[in-house]
């Protein structure tokens, strides 16, 4: 009978810090928790006092790997709170550069942080030798990544061109051009990279959860950049909410084993992240990205979460794909720097976009001289956790039942965090924060 | 040499037929502001620009240029001069590099100026904007631009091109020139007068007058800490002065860790560390440690230290550092106006 | 001849200095690898080691009592400490707390005092062990990093500069936000990011800290009287990455 | 353009020579005296006083001054402290390993101005360096030259540099040779004291040719001592250290007013430059 004393203390090849704890004696689970001991960063109120204009800058800084998404997340709900809205320009540069964060986290992941676990290796390093040419695809796709996130936001870690009001800066039409070409010259890149991840995939633990899914969704592509809020059950049956109306979505609770909340909506916790997106999008999928999905066997509802993995391998399908017509609007309308919108009012206001580990929360309030009274941000990561922990009630007993041994349950656990990505460093906040106005 | 005219719809097939031949530099919009920048279409020429956010002096002297290379096998140079065209250069402009020729080749001839210099052909321009800070009407107002091959007048209907020198004269062949006439060489001069008359900003006083004076000021610590107070040492007042050519010179490896560069930056008098040495055992001494130290150094270069060498100050009234220093404060015109009123 | 152990550490931070560290493209990365073994990157790597390391990279803040014991077991086992990255370097932007005193009572409410919610100010690394060098910048800039390890493998000391950002801001002919009708902070911020924010349309906000010697009477004038703000939001400006500094200078 | 030449007839001013040490020494703690010969076997023709850029690619390039005589060929001496990056890197390096040069650089001592005179060398610390290549030259061409004195200060004992040198000044007496150090130590039976100490120790007459080298404070003092035996301004020679980068002329950074440390130094009578007001 299987006994197990596990204790990882701040998993690897994840962002941030988490510890997993799990005790087995004689195969009675008495201990199995997902730790979260990120030291906590007070960012509703740092921004506390800062003018709207800089208040995307701070909390940027929450996640180094989700700037991308937290600085867009945090600027629509300063641009609802001001009653801004964004030009067309504006709005489809921001959907482009959300396309390459998206894809630059889902390349670092796929090759670098997963599939060291998916070929037994102990991380990407080791790989140099063995697989060099997957690694230096990896790494070429990643600057790719990077360079293309950098021409619209000057950078892709805490970019800067994104501000209230529109895009400070713009990309010349000649440098979407050649973005445009250097994006469809990577296609075969892609096409190794999707076959990697095939011929990995027999190594995808088998292992299902039904579970409820989150993402954005709007009735015209698949949403990144903006939608609604919407929920999807196992049973298919889908829910939308408006952005505005997000905790009554997430109804955020306290549990002792972390400075982070847990959320859960209908069932008893709720995944978001590229499987969630996957589930609940699967028809705006670009046809490009369904070929994918098809040729790696996943579809929705799909309810393995270490298929997250394979859904994200399908989005950066997506990503080029949907960025290439992007690019062609953008380049046919010709791109030109637009002065900002200004404020219309001040008041409060929430704005969501999906980040690479799922749906994005900010909200703030600010005062008549623009000065930001207070914020809240619900990321990812957090809104994961009970579905972690949810995950690892099921899977444990499981891995008992299969008389794993403790190095091969404490790696299926790792797995399994692993695979949802998690961006523990942006988990910030713990209580509902109080608007005083 | 040759006064020629170009009529006004010729004009953007001539800089075409430049930008065919080879590299036309020349001033463009950029944002609120204006910068030298390599043509891709006649469109983007902006004869009616006021004044560069840098001087041309970036063409010849690079804010980052390559000394020598080297590499396991050995160290070489690194200039790589290509012929190009300049156009657009406002006079005072001219006057500038006419000082940064001159010190780089005297004594010690600098090639890695000079053969970007020389394989450069300079196309002056009148100046049809006028920039918010400009003084150049007042300041070494005898001194001639000298260093320029053809000079380009906007008149009515068209362009008078003067020429100066050979290179400037092949440029006829590029466009649909035909002699200008004595009315239109004469419209010219008058263009170019009545530009001095719109400076905002006038010195008060003579070359010489302003020169004695300033440096007599030396000792007046008082003056120069108040002058100083609310300066940066941002060196911008530096780096954008067509007439600055201090540098630094650093060392890098490349990642192979073996070949690498020997590189010269632009630096600035106003910089902290531009006059600082070590000592030994953590101990520094910086002959310029103050502010004001180095407020003053800048002023007694531009108005009295070079006056001899240059024939003139060295300082053509462009305005750009006046517009350029966030604190306001780097405005030669001011600066010595209140010296010289004191 | 062993190539020289580098090792990458995290404290309070968003890890997206060691994210720039993915960020070379194949062939600077690898060519990178000929040099340097590294030996614990816990982001991108499961092993970890307890031996000698020849060069730690620390990012992240100082802004737990417990993280102390962690940080002094690196510098005991590092030749060369850098604090990589402005958390780690002055604080960074998690020391924008520091001059709040109802920070926890604003996040955490009732469950203020609850211990896993320990926070003290953010400090520097340098407030607990000693510290070599420091690669400024939130982020730091990736090429700048580049350099400060070839020079350190050629025992070297690393340049970094003293000079304002106006000066790489001239020296690649942005637009001064100031003339935009903005502000800036570039006049006292210390240079060596190549001066992107201004050039992507934004104020410089002096995440690489300060100068050595910054005038910051006078930044708050040209904040008062060019970008027409209050005199508590110019007092308040360089907060952003600069608390501990400003702090230290008042 | 109002000159001339053309760059392709140019030499490159910035392209150093290789250089071989053939012999390297730890002088003190933190100093090391090279003795170097040009690898192409061309001899750098220089005049005591002048200067080289010295370097080492990858870690950057450095004014030193030559440490040694013309009139002792084919080799020339440099003394380094280590004080920093170059320093610091070309202080390690050894026998046959190569640095790169660039000079002779900037103006030594006026020789037609000392020749025919009674001579005195006031040099402290590591401003013996530049100054023993004028020593040298004096005491292999002692009859051009009347009497001639040398002060020397270190501030320690171990500091002293040259220690054979000073052995065989002590004694010699083709020079008056004093020395003292600020701080003495059990062994030593000098003088002791700072440098101005040693000028009531000779009879010096106004006649006299003065040359001074040390650190920046050190000037105003020797000055003052001159000044008393009447010995005219444009008759005492400074050698001056500033930062420089370029050494020829262009970088700005060597700059006293107008004029350049490295081209229209080191050396300057002090006539031309007391009036400067950066200069001390
Ligand atoms: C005319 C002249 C003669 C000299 N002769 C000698 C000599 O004989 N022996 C000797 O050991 N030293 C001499 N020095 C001083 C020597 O040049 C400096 O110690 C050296 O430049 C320090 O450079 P670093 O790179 O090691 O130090 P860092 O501290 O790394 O200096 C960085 C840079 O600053 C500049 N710099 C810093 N300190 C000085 C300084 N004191 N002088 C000039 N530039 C400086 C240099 O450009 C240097 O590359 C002389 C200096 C001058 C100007
Ligand atoms: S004078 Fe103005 S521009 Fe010059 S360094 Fe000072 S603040 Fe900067
Ligand atoms: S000192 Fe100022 S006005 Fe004079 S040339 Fe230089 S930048 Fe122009
Ligand atoms: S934008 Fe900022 S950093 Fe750039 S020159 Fe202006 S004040 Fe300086």
């Amino acid at each position: 009978m299987t006994t197990a004393r596990i204790r990882v203390d701040h998993v690897t090849r994840v962002e941030g810090h988490g510890n997993i704890v799990v005790n087995v004696t004689d195969g009675v689970v008495e201990k199995c928790e997902w730790q979260v001991p990120e030291a906590p960063r007070f960012f509703e109120s740092m921004v506390r006092g800062r003018h709207y204009s800089e208040v995307a800058r701070i909390t940027s800084r929450i996640c180094g790997i989700c700037s991308i998404g937290h600085t867009l997340a945090s600027i629509k709900a300063t641009e609802d709170a001001l009653g801004i809205e964004v030009s067309e320009q504006s709005w489809k540069l921001r959907e482009l550069i959300k396309h390459a964060e998206n894809f630059d986290s889902h390349v670092l992941h796929i090759n670098i942080l997963a599939a060291p676990d998916l070929l037994g290796a102990p991380s990407v390093f080791p790989l140099v030798a063995t697989h060099g040419e997957v690694v230096a695809r990896a790494l070429r796709l990643k600057r790719l990544g990077h360079e293309w996130g950098s021409l619209i936001g000057g950078r892709t870690t805490h970019p800067m061109s994104i501000v209230p009001g529109g895009m400070a800066e713009v990309p010349t039409t000649k440098e979407l051009t050649q973005l445009r070409e250097r994006l469809l010259a990577a296609v075969p890149e892609l096409e190794a990279t999707v076959a990697t991840v095939l011929a990995l995939a027999p190594n995808v633990p088998a292992f299902d959860r039904p579970t409820e899914y989150v993402a954005l969704s709007n009735d015209k592509d698949y949403a990144l950049y903006d939608g609604d809020i919407q929920s999807v059950l196992p049973d298919g049956t889908k829910q939308r909410y408006p952005v505005a109306d997000y905790k009554q979505v997430t109804n955020e609770f306290v549990v002792p084993q972390s400075t982070a909340k847990y959320t859960k909506n209908k069932l008893d916790s709720y995944a978001a992240g590229a499987l969630a997106r996957f589930n609940n999008n699967y028809d705006k999928l670009h046809p490009e990205a369904k070929k994918v999905a098809e040729a790696l066997g996943i579809q929705p509802i799909c309810t393995n979460p270490y298929m997250n993995t394979v859904a994200q391998a399908v989005e950066i399908v997506s990503d080029v794909y949907e960025s290439v017509g992007l690019l062609d609007e953008l380049i046919a309308n010709g791109v030109e720097l637009e002065p900002l919108v200004e404020p219309t009012k001040f008041g409060s206001g929430a704005g969501a976009t999906e980040v690479p580990r799922g749906i994005l929360f900010h909200e703030y309030a600010y005062d008549d001289e623009g000065m930001c009274l207070g914020g809240n941000c619900i990321i990812p990561t957090n809104q994961n956790h009970n579905n972690i922990q949810h995950d690892f009630d099921k899977l444990v007993p499981e891995l008992v039942a299969q008389d794993k041994s403790e190095k091969e349950m404490e790696l299926a656990l790792e797995m399994l965090v692993r695979s949802y990505d998690p961006c523990i460093s942006c988990s910030t906040h713990y209580l509902d924060v109080k608007f005083v106005r | 040499m040759t006064a020629s005219f170009i009529r006004s719809d010729d004009f953007a097939a001539f800089v075409t037929a430049l930008i065919e031949a080879g590299p036309v530099y020349g001033p463009v919009a950029k944002r609120s502001r204006f910068a030298f920048e390599r043509l891709e279409t006649p469109e983007e020429l902006r004869l009616d620009y006021d004044v560069t956010i840098l001087p041309p002096k970036k063409l010849f002297f690079p804010p980052a240029q390559d000394l020598v290379t080297f590499d396991g096998a050995g160290f070489r140079a690194a200039l790589e001069p290509t012929e190009k065209v300049l156009l657009g250069v406002h006079f005072y402009d001219v006057k500038a590099i006419d000082q940064t020729d001159l010190l780089f080749s005297e004594r010690n001839y600098d090639i890695n100026y000079m053969a970007h210099r020389e394989t450069t052909t300079i196309v002056a321009s009148n100046i049809q904007t006028v920039s918010k800070r400009a003084f150049f009407a007042s300041v070494g107002a005898d001194v001639e631009p000298q260093g320029h091959d053809a000079f380009l007048t906007a008149i009515n209907g068209g362009y008078v091109l003067e020429t100066r020198t050979e290179r400037g004269e092949a440029l006829l062949a590029f466009g649909a020139f035909q002699p200008a006439t004595e009315a239109q060489i004469a419209e010219a001069a008058a263009v170019n007068v009545a530009a001095l008359e719109r400076c905002p900003e006038e010195l008060e006083h003579g070359t010489e007058a302003i020169a004695d004076k300033v440096r007599a000021a030396f000792q007046d610590e008082e003056l120069w800490t108040t002058l100083a107070a609310d300066c940066f040492s941002c060196g911008t007042c530096n780096t954008v002065c067509p007439t600055c050519y201090c540098f630094d010179v650093q060392d890098t490896w490349n990642v192979d860790q073996t070949s690498g560069q020997r590189t010269r930056f632009w630096d600035g008098c106003l910089t902290e560390d531009f006059a600082k040495c070590s000592l030994g055992e953590g101990a520094c001494e910086n002959f310029r440690e103050e502010r004001a130290a180095r407020f003053r150094h800048r002023l007694m270069r531009k108005a009295t230290y070079l006056n001899e060498k240059l024939g003139g100050p060295a300082c053509v009234g462009c305005g750009r550092c006046s517009a350029g220093c966030t604190a306001d404060i780097a405005d030669p015109a001011r600066v010595i106006n209140q010296i010289m009123a004191s | 001849m062993s190539k020289p152990k580098v090792a990458f550490f995290d404290f309070t931070c968003c890890e997206g200095c060691q994210i720039e560290f993915t960020n070379y493209g194949d062939a600077a990365f690898l060519e990178l690898l000929n040099h340097v073994d590294v030996v614990e990157f816990r982001e991108a790597m499961s092993e970890k080691t307890t031996e000698p390391i020849d060069i730690a990279f620390v990012e992240g803040s100082f802004s737990r009592e417990a993280d102390r014991a962690r940080l002094e077991s690196i510098r005991e086992r590092a030749a060369i400490v850098i604090a990589y990255g402005q958390c780690s370097a002055s604080g960074g932007i998690n020391a924008l707390k520091n001059h709040q005193s109802d920070y926890k009572q604003f996040v955490y409410g009732a469950d203020a005092e609850q211990p896993q919610l320990d926070s003290q100010k953010a400090q520097p690394i340098s407030a607990a062990i000693k510290v070599d060098y420091s690669a400024y910048g939130c982020p730091v800039n990736k090429y700048e990093v580049l350099q400060i390890v070839a020079h350190l493998l050629h025992g070297k000391e690393p340049v970094i500069p003293n000079y304002p950002v106006c000066v790489e801001c001239k020296r690649r002919e942005t637009v001064c936000r100031y003339d935009e009708a903005d502000h800036c902070l570039g006049m006292v911020a210390r240079a060596g990011c190549a001066a992107p924010c201004p050039a992507y349309g934004v104020p410089c906000e002096a995440c690489r800290g300060f100068v050595d010697h910054p005038n910051v009477p006078a930044l708050e004038k040209v904040l008062v009287e060019r970008a027409g703000f209050s005199q508590k939001r110019a007092a308040d400006k360089a907060l952003m990455f600069n608390a501990n500094d400003l702090e230290a200078l008042s | 353009m109002n000159h001339q030449c053309h760059w392709t007839d140019v030499e490159n001013i910035f392209l150093p020579r290789e250089a071989t040490i053939v012999c390297s020494e730890q002088a003190t703690p933190s100093e090391t005296h090279f003795t170097l010969k040009m690898a192409d076997g061309q001899p750098i023709e220089y005049e005591p006083g002048q200067i080289v850029e010295l370097s080492l690619f990858g870690y950057g390039e450095i004014p030193i001054g030559i440490a040694s005589s013309p009139t002792r060929k084919n080799t020339f001496d440099l003394v380094v402290r280590s004080v920093g990056r170059v320093s610091g890197a070309v202080t390690k390096l050894g026998k046959g390993e190569s640095v790169y040069v660039r000079g002779p650089l900037g103006h030594g001592f006026d020789l037609t101005k000392l020749r025919g005179h009674d001579v005195l060398i006031v040099a402290g610390g590591i401003g013996l360096c530049p100054t023993r290549s004028l020593i040298q030259y004096i005491l292999d061409r002692r009859d051009e030259f009347d009497r001639f004195v040398l002060f020397y200060g270190a501030r320690e004992p171990s500091l002293q540099l040259f220690t054979d040198d000073l052995a065989r000044w002590r004694t010699a007496n083709d020079v008056e040779y004093y020395e003292t150090v600020d701080r003495g130590d059990p062994s030593w039976t000098g003088n002791v004291g700072v440098i101005t100490t040693l000028f009531p120790q000779v009879e010096l007459g106004p006649e006299t040719r003065a040359v001074i080298c040390g650190p920046p404070i050190f000037y105003r003092f020797v000055v003052r001592e001159l000044d008393m035996i009447g010995i005219p301004r444009e008759n005492v020679f400074v050698d001056l250290e500033r930062r420089m980068k370029c050494g020829v002329g262009k970088c700005g950074h060597c700059q006293i007013n107008d004029k350049y440390v490295c081209v229209d130094g080191p050396v300057f009578p002090f006539a031309d430059v007391q009036g400067l007001e950066e200069a001390f």
